[in-house]
């Protein structure tokens, strides 16, 4: 077969990536709880299906367009429905853009649910629980290979009705249930933009599928030529009016500032999900979004929408990164790193490095997905510990576990040769060309980062074991009482084998990712204008301040470790109220208390009053009103002329009809008989005439 | 037509005479006992010392009695049950009256020795006879609208009130028997339903409740004698051969049989055939009675309403789809289907009362 | 033929007249079987076979004995009013009206031309061609007439059948 | 035109109304045979119902049309037909009907009468949506009326005299604004077929005959008035017998309290079907006969529905009432079809593809009808199903209920997305169509209805929030989850989300040539006549 | 056969003048019923005459007289039923007895 027709006959195929997942979650979703096994199973096979099929389509693509630098494109569309003279259609893609996310997603997606075998291994909703996973892992990898906006925003809702199901899994926890709602509404505002912006680009486009190799009916990203040259909103053109509604969109489900509140309350899921969905794809699909859409973005020279989003990168990169320096919950110093490192993803596609943007993100997707599960290793063997200042000296108890987390630790920090260093390098550069100051700040973003990883380790590895002092901290969670673990006492312990095989697999990527950027670079297709000039700059001062932020984190955590939890932080003594402010999060939620969401409850109250006193009010007058009115008549009309009036006429008919039922005397044969005569009457009448 | 009146009255006459013989025989074989056996060889006189004896016997009647109508109740009581062989066909060239109306006739001429059972009944001043006559009334009318229902169903199938025609629609077939409508799902059901009216219109075990002995000692004729009660037993016996004649006519093919045919010899052949079906049909009520206990009046009346009329009722719908599916396999498993599935309905819902399973005591 | 219309004239008549003057109520309706059986013969002597064996069936079979049954459930059982008046009250009126009505029929009947005709003889109607009618042309009187049937079936049973209900 | 020779539609309207009268001959104290009666009655108009859809051609225009000649001194036919407007609601009700009757199974007070009622009710629905000829249209529309009030003031909640009070006669104002105006057309036109003043309002004919019927007034009484004010006037009392329907804002106050008090069954009905004859008034009737109107009042209206949109869904979020939420829902969904069909009327010079567009819209408008019918159906009867068990309707007295009604909860739940427009359920396809068609055409307006989604979310998951997740209230540890029964009627109304969510062309396809039709009634359409 | 039509209908009108006669004189119910029957009757042998003499190729009137028979069939038994209604309710079938309808 020829290349090109073979890659259109996976293009065909590319329906089946999602499928698996998909029936593996139908098929769960009637199954009965105590079938943990068979759910487990099920889950796992058909992602591995997936996964073999989407290195399948990942082979193809690599083997097609690498070498001579051009995208090969198949696709696949249909038609959905038809209404007017025209009709909706969907569509899949093959591209290395979609594939190289399709295998990430599959991958780690499969290694983070053979971990969650292990940790939700005593929940009573366990089936329940995999169900959704499948059915997060069929819209994500539907998401991530659709060709149509329409297609991708549907897959984009549903992976957040995923999230949102997953947050709450543990819905009788009143926080989780707060955290579930305020992930959806948050994505939802961010949606609104998006959808306005698929409707608008649907309008100016009529189609869509976003590319359709079709001369006559050319998909969206085909015209964006022309949608540069037509008038937006703003004074921007079209093309970038629709790029800047949907980065919107983009902005709600990667938790780019201000829109990020949701993600570190997204913590109150159960760890897994935290590594699959608020860490690896999820919130990773807004920059894969703004990626797949990147020609918008592009089309229209000069316009202020890239400067844009390059500067809400950057400042979600730092404002997260400082936030996580003074959080003692495990899983939220992870959170904020995760927003810290959306924020370096976006401030790539910002600076115009898509490769960049891309390549971090997968990178990211490996070594936080390790974190994640590593920290989710931490908290069962802890029994549900995560207050960081509870743990302590676990490398003792947990070597496995603690030498893979300090790999994607190391990553993440951006030492090299770990993979976080490559991809955050060229993130830097790229914008060391675009923008100095947005440069600085995140070099320093990048030294916060190293900073609070540091602390992190030395917090959770280093030192004495400082968890039950006071009481146990598993009389929380009273049903996970039961745990495997209850000869072990209080103390941590070597989590199982399905649980440490993912995070040792997944360290082996996050230390070898990183040398496959500049093919990553080739593969996808984007021209690396390869600068090397400032390359030694900012190279030298990432590795500086990576260095830095290592040392400043031993010298204030390591050096003494901490010796009971209820000790004060040593940073929070050096930096005072600044801590605390760090610490709540620079009162974000608290803003967002007194002002959107009091106003939003204020304008719901005026309204229902509106309905109560206005509305009803004049409904009420209208109506005593006509009630008034019609006392009137009746006073005057009706009692005195016409009761008065009738009753008389009734009086006299009454008397007539008395008079006249003397005839009736109940005799049928009477009836009969003056029937009988009128009959003969009428003959003689008849004879007669 | 003189000829074939004659015939009927001397031969169903004889054959009047002889069933009772044949009957008392057969009941007594069947409860262990020889029957007749004094009068003649095989008790074979005994018809004719019964006569005899009856028309010397003293005819008495009641002080109180109505006196006309108590005379003129067994005379009644006779002349529709002759009347009712005058549209049997015999044979293929011995039909003594074809009516265009014979089924009708039929029916017309068997409710008016209803009258006679009433009339009996109330002339005698007597209770039970009373009791028995109203027995009689009730249990009659009731059978009657099953009958004739079942008989629409093959009017239907035929498209001819007359007998003759009807004997002569289930000529044909294989051997002259194939296309007898007993061989019909609807021609069965009908032949069922209408064999158990039969019996319950002349008052025969099982249904004999008007004269049942135990209960209002003879019934309606408990104060008639001599030949008063040799008249209603003729008129009982003949009404139940002629209507074994006609439901011969009506579902087994009537003459039809093999080697029945238009000819002389046909017509010879044919009413060989006839005669013994006829003596099937007497034999099988003389079976039946030697078998059967009598029915409750509740029991009976029940039956009739709740189970013989919503049958019968089916049985023609089910004519109806047999004559519209003209595909005959599918007529077949159609009609029988839609009868099989009203059968098991209906006495699923006349089993009403839930009857304990017999145990025996001594025998086991 | 003109002998048995006469002879079947004598008995409806005589059984007609019979069945509204005896005193015994179970009299009345014997005679009264006798006018119907003489409708009957009358019936068939007009060469309408059909009609002649549904009005035995129907009247003869049916009626008559539910009229037997009602006097039997009314407590005559004799039958015999007894000494009892059995005109009703101002039983002249209405024996008068219908001498007048016989009268005025009567003398109607005289004048009129058309009392003279013969029949007309020719083709009868037949009995496929009125069945045919019947669920043809006629369906829907049929079809109502059933319903009817079913109404007062179940209406007389309601009725006679009420105190039982009732007690139920 | 497809002449039946089978009076399908008749079977389907009239087979409730002689359930009902079978129904009347049975005594009260045999329950289930009335149930049964009932149940079999709305299964046969379903299954005719069914029947109809799967032998709808929806490019042959008006199908299975009945027409008999009833009054003709007035010229009026016995008229009813379906065409791709009334389809789909026909095919609601027969859904949505035998599924209140179920929910309503275990009803025990005054069961005769309750299904009598229930039966009328769905006559009248059926009626209104088969009808084409005014007067019996107008009947049947009544017909919708009064069976829900005596439901709700019967068989209502605590506060059910005031409800059904409100309901009934601010409804029936409306109905009285229908009446005058079609009183006034009658006069001008001695027409009350739908079609045929579709017909003359599109030649030109209503409107001549109007200043005929202005000036012969000004003529005899000396009363001016001018013929544009008077077709106005008229559009205007037509318009607010269907807003109240609807119902629009700010008509919308009955709504709320109707609903509230309704019995489970009557919520679900009014909800799903009856507002819907609101809608289907504006669609059958306003925009084909008033398009001059209409179009000249078109930012009127489309402020209105924005307002529905936004402040409905405002309000709903300051209620702490279960059912009281739910209801302002309808407002803020109603207000979504009706943006799609004011859209078709705006006109938009600068839009290329403007047909398709306006198609869009509608077929959208038409969609989200259908689809509130399910999931607001849905949402009524899940509430029933919990105060049922609870007896109360205040969200806070709630919580955690997935611990021990976990079924009720996955249902619940999807019913809520349906509600909320997730993707892949059937509230996404209608909601994303109007948005799709009306924003190019009235794009600021649109733009600000997207501040209803994000409400609506906010609310309908406050509501799940405070319902099914958080720590059980301890009140409630013993409630049962749902019984078949319940679940079954989850199931089919979920089966209906699925698969429009998924596969919704046959809906839109049924709907689509009626819709063009309608669109091309505005098309050249750029002043008013008259 | 040579009897003229007016034999005939003079007949039929003997027999309803005799069933008028015993429905408006006599008092006992079940024989002002038996009255009803006789008129019934002779009018149902009017309409066979008619048949007979002048439309014997035409079914109309013979439908006539089926259905007049089966209503008069459906009559009696109802009427029956009424009377052993009244009977149980006022142990008499005297109509004269029957007042309850007095004005």
């Amino acid at each position: 077969m020829e290349h090109g027709e073979y890659l259109q006959h996976l293009a065909r195929q590319q329906w089946l990536i999602p499928f698996f997942p998909l029936m593996a979650a139908a098929i769960q979703s009637l199954m009965k709880r105590p079938s943990r096994k068979a759910s487990g199973a099920l889950t796992i096979i058909a992602m591995g299906l997936s996964c073999i099929f989407a290195l399948r389509a990942f082979f193809a693509t690599i083997g097609g367009g690498g070498q001579h630098h051009e995208i090969e494109r198949a696709i696949f569309n249909f038609t959905w429905f038809k209404f007017g003279t025209t009709s909706l259609g969907l569509g899949f893609i093959l591209d290395p853009l979609a594939e190289g996310m399709a295998v990430m997603v599959a991958f780690v997606g499969f290694w983070i649910f053979v971990n969650a075998t292990g940790y939700m291994a005593d929940d009573e909703n366990f089936t329940r629980f995999f169900c959704f996973l499948s059915l997060f892992a069929a819209s994500m990898l539907g998401l991530v290979v659709s060709n149509n906006l329409l297609l991708l925003y549907m897959c984009w809702e549903l992976v957040g009705l995923c999230s949102y199901l997953l947050i709450g899994f543990w819905y009788f926890k009143p926080a989780a249930a707060a955290a579930m709602k305020k992930a959806f509404i948050t994505t939802r505002i961010g949606d609104v933009g998006f959808l306005l912006g698929i409707v608008m680009l649907y309008w100016k486009t009529g189609t869509l599928n976003l590319y359709t190799h079709d001369t006559l009916h050319p998909g969206a990203l085909e015209q964006v030529s022309a949608l540069a040259l037509r008038n937006g909103w703003w004074g921007l053109s079209a093309a970038s009016t629709i790029a800047f509604l949907l980065f919107i969109g983009a902005m709600g489900k990667s938790a780019q500032f201000p829109l990020h509140v949701w993600l570190p309350d997204a913590m109150e899921g159960p760890t897994p999900v935290s590594a699959l969905i608020h860490a690896a794809t999820m919130v990773a699909a807004g920059v894969f979004m703004v990626g797949r859409m990147y020609p918008l973005f592009t089309a229209e020279a000069g316009s202020w929408v890239l400067d844009f989003v390059m500067w809400v990168g950057c400042i979600t990169a730092v404002f997260s990164a400082t936030i996580a320096v003074a959080q003692f919950d495990i899983k939220r110093v992870l959170a904020y790193s995760t927003c810290s490192q959306l924020g370096f993803m976006v401030m790539a596609l910002g600076a115009g490095s898509v490769v960049a943007g891309q390549f971090h993100l997968l990178t990211h997707a490996f070594f936080k997905a390790l974190l994640f599960l590593g920290s989710g290793c931490v908290i069962i063997g802890t029994h549900h510990e995560q207050d960081m200042r509870k743990m302590g000296g676990l490398r003792k108890y947990m070597p496995i576990t603690f030498w893979c987390y300090l790999i994607g630790m190391l990553a993440l920090c951006g030492v090299p040769p770990f993979a976080g260093f490559f991809s955050k390098d060229e993130i830097l550069l790229s914008t060391f060309h675009r923008n100095k100051y947005a440069w600085g700040l995140a070099t320093f973003a990048a030294f916060l980062t190293a900073f609070y990883m540091t602390r992190q380790m030395f917090m959770v590895f280093a030192g004495k074991w400082r968890g039950g002092e006071n009481d146990h901290g598993h009389d929380k969670h009273g049903k996970h009482d039961d745990h495997e673990h209850g000869h072990h006492g209080g103390e941590p312990h070597e989590v199982t084998w399905n649980m440490w095989l993912p995070i040792a697999v997944l360290s082996l990527f996050a230390i070898g990712l990183g040398f496959f950027g500049h093919k990553y670079g080739e593969y996808l297709g984007v021209e690396g204008a390869e600068s090397v000039e400032g390359k030694a700059v900012v190279m030298g001062a990432s590795l500086a301040v990576v260095a830095l932020g290592l040392l400043l984190g031993w010298a204030v955590y390591g050096r003494k470790t901490m010796e009971h939890a209820t000790d004060e932080d040593p940073l929070s003594a050096a930096l005072g109220s600044l801590f605390t402010f760090l610490n709540r999060k620079w009162y974000i939620d608290e803003l967002y208390d007194v002002t959107i969401i009091r106003f939003t409850a204020t304008c719901g109250m005026f309204f229902r009053l509106v309905d109560k006193s206005v509305v009803d009010g004049i409904l009420h007058a209208i109506a005593w009103t006509a009630w008034g009115i019609s006392q009137v008549f009746r006073w005057i009309g009706d009692e005195f002329f016409i009761n008065g009036g009738f009753d008389a006429g009734c009086e006299s008919v009454r008397w007539e009809g008395e008079e006249f039922s003397k005839l009736e005397n109940g005799r049928i044969q009477n009836y009969f008989r003056v029937l009988s005569l009128g009959a003969a009457i009428l003959l003689l009448i008849y004879f007669f005439t | 037509m003189a000829i074939p009146i004659l015939f009927v009255l001397s031969v169903f006459l004889g054959i009047f005479a002889y069933t009772t013989l044949v009957e008392r025989k057969a009941l007594g074989r069947i409860q262990n006992r020889f029957g007749p056996n004094r009068v003649g060889r095989w008790g074979i006189l005994q018809p004719i010392a019964d006569g005899l004896k009856l028309l010397i016997k003293e005819d008495i009647v009641p002080r109180r009695a109505d006196q006309f109508v108590h005379f003129l109740a067994p005379v009644i009581a006779v002349i529709p049950s002759i009347l009712l062989f005058s549209v049997v066909p015999v044979g293929t060239r011995l039909v003594p009256v074809d009516l265009n109306i014979g089924i009708l006739f039929a029916f017309a001429v068997s409710t008016v020795s209803v009258l006679a059972l009433f009339m009996g009944g109330w002339a005698s001043r007597n209770k039970f006879s009373l009791l028995g006559a109203m027995r009689a009334v009730a249990q009659v009318v009731s059978y009657e609208v099953p009958m004739v229902l079942a008989a629409v169903a093959v009017v239907m199938a035929v498209g001819s009130l007359s007998t003759l025609r009807i004997a002569r629609a289930q000529s044909g077939g294989i051997l002259n028997v194939t296309n007898w409508f007993v061989f019909r799902p609807w021609g069965f059901v009908g032949f069922v339903l209408f064999t158990i009216g039969a019996m319950a219109e002349s008052a025969r075990t099982p249904f004999d409740i008007p004269e049942a002995e135990s209960e209002i000692i003879a019934g309606y004729h408990t104060e008639y004698s001599g030949f008063k009660f040799a008249l209603f037993q003729m008129g009982e016996y003949l009404a139940s051969i002629a209507m074994a004649g006609i439901t011969v006519t009506m579902f087994l093919g009537g003459y039809n049989g093999p080697g029945s045919g238009p000819g002389w010899v046909g017509g010879l052949i044919s009413m060989f055939w006839f005669f013994i079906k006829l003596a099937f049909m007497i034999v099988l009520n003389i079976w039946i009675r030697g078998t059967w206990p009598r029915v409750r009046v509740d029991q009976l009346l029940g039956f009739a309403w709740k189970v013989l009329l919503p049958m019968s009722i089916a049985n023609i719908v089910a004519v109806g789809m047999w004559h519209y599916l003209t595909f005959r396999p599918l007529a077949w498993v159609a009609t029988t289907l839609w009868l099989v599935l009203w059968f098991v309905t209906l006495s699923k819902l006349a089993a009403t009362e839930n009857v304990a399973p017999r145990t025996y005591r001594y025998a086991s | 033929m003109e002998t048995i219309f006469w002879i079947l004239s004598a008995i409806t008549v005589l059984g007609a007249l019979f069945a509204i003057m005896l005193r015994n109520l179970v009299h009345c309706v014997l005679s009264l079987i006798l006018f119907f059986l003489g409708i009957a013969g009358h019936y068939f002597l007009l060469r309408a076979d059909f009609l002649g064996a549904v009005q035995i069936l129907i009247y003869v079979g049916a009626v008559a004995v539910l009229m037997l049954f009602a006097i039997m459930l009314t407590r005559h059982v004799t039958g015999d009013e007894g000494p009892r008046e059995v005109l009703g009250g101002k039983w002249w009126a209405g024996m008068g009206t219908a001498i007048i009505i016989a009268g005025l029929l009567w003398a109607i009947i005289r004048k009129d031309q058309l009392a003279q005709i013969l029949p007309a003889g020719g083709a009868q109607t037949s009995m496929v061609e009125i069945g045919k009618a019947m669920v043809t042309d006629w369906v829907v009187p049929f079809e109502a007439m059933a319903v009817l049937l079913t109404a007062a079936l179940i209406g007389a049973v309601v009725i006679a059948l009420e105190e039982v209900i009732r007690r139920r | 035109m497809t002449q039946s020779s089978i009076p399908l539609l008749s079977l389907i309207t009239f087979m409730p109304l002689v359930a009902a009268a079978l129904i009347l001959l049975l005594p009260k104290t045999s329950e289930r045979e009335i149930k049964l009666i009932a149940l079999g009655a709305s299964m046969i108009s379903l299954l005719t119902t069914l029947c109809v859809w799967s032998r709808f051609d929806p490019n042959a225009g008006l199908a299975f049309e009945e027409r008999w000649s009833w009054i003709p001194t007035l010229n009026v036919d016995y008229r009813l037909g379906v065409d791709g407007l009334s389809v789909t609601m026909v095919l609601l009700t027969a859904i949505v009907t035998p599924l209140a009757l179920l929910a309503h199974w275990k009803q025990d007070r005054n069961v005769k009468l309750f299904f009598i009622l229930f039966l009328l009710l769905q006559t009248g629905m059926f009626g209104v949506f088969t009808a084409l000829n005014f007067f019996h249209w107008f009947i049947f529309w009544e017909l919708g009326l009064i069976p829900m009030y005596f439901l709700i003031k019967i068989w209502g909640a605590e506060d059910r005299t005031y409800a059904s009070f409100k309901f009934f006669v601010y409804t029936l104002a409306g109905s009285v604004g229908i009446l005058l105006a079609f009183s006034f057309i009658y006069l001008a036109t001695n027409s009350l077929d739908f079609l045929d003043l579709r017909q003359k309002a599109a030649s030109g004919e209503l409107g001549v005959a109007i200043s005929r019927l202005v000036a012969s007034i000004h003529e005899r009484t000396g009363f001016h008035v001018s013929a544009s004010c008077f077709g106005s006037l008229l559009f205007w009392g037509t318009f607010l017998g269907f807003a109240i329907k609807v119902p629009i804002w700010p008509f919308h106050t009955w709504l709320p309290d109707a609903h509230t008090q309704a019995p489970t069954g009557g919520s679900m009905l009014l909800a799903a079907v009856l507002l819907k004859m609101g809608v289907y008034g504006f669609l059958r009737i306003i925009l084909p006969i008033f398009p001059d109107q209409v179009h000249a009042h078109v930012h009127v209206l489309l402020f209105l529905a924005l307002a529905s949109i936004v402040f409905g869904a405002f309000a709903a979020l300051a209620q702490t009432d279960f059912k009281r939420l739910v209801a302002y829902s309808s407002v803020n969904h109603m207000g979504y079809a009706m943006l799609g069909i004011f859209a078709t009327v705006a006109s938009a010079p600068n839009v290329a593809d403007i047909a398709n567009e306006k198609s869009a819209a509608l077929n959208g408008a038409m969609l989200q009808m259908f689809n509130h019918g399910i999931s607001s159906a849905a949402l009524f009867f899940l509430v029933g199903v919990i105060y049922e068990r609870t007896h109360t309707r205040k969200l806070e007295e709630y919580g955690g209920l997935r611990k021990n009604m976990p079924i009720y909860a996955g249902i619940l739940g999807i019913s809520m997305f349906s509600s909320l427009g997730l993707p892949g359920l059937n509230g996404f396809v209608g909601e994303f169509l109007v948005f799709k068609g009306a924003f190019p055409i009235v794009t600021l307006i649109t733009s600000l209805a997207t501040i209803g989604l994000v409400i609506t979310a906010v609310f309908l998951l406050g509501m799940m929030q405070k319902v099914c997740f958080g720590p059980l209230n301890t009140k409630w540890a013993g409630l049962p989850d749902m019984t078949g029964r319940e679940i079954f009627i989850g199931a089919v109304l979920m089966f209906f989300m699925f698969w429009i969510g998924i596969y919704p062309g046959p809906m839109i396809n049924a709907s689509n040539t009626a819709v063009r039709q309608l669109v091309d009634l505005f098309q050249t359409m750029t002043v008013a006549k008259f | 056969m040579n009897i003229p039509l007016g034999d005939y209908l003079m007949l039929s009108a003997f027999l309803f003048a005799i069933g008028l006669c015993g429905a408006l004189s006599r008092k006992n119910a079940i024989i002002v019923l038996i009255g009803i029957e006789i008129m019934f009757n002779a009018a149902i042998l009017n309409l066979i005459v008619f048949w007979h003499y002048k439309y014997f190729a035409v079914p109309t009137a013979y439908m006539f007289a089926i259905f007049a028979i089966s209503i008069a069939a459906a009559e009696s038994a109802v009427g029956l039923a009424l009377v052993i209604a009244i009977y149980r309710q006022y142990k008499s079938v005297d109509v004269d007895e029957f007042t309850s309808l007095k004005g």
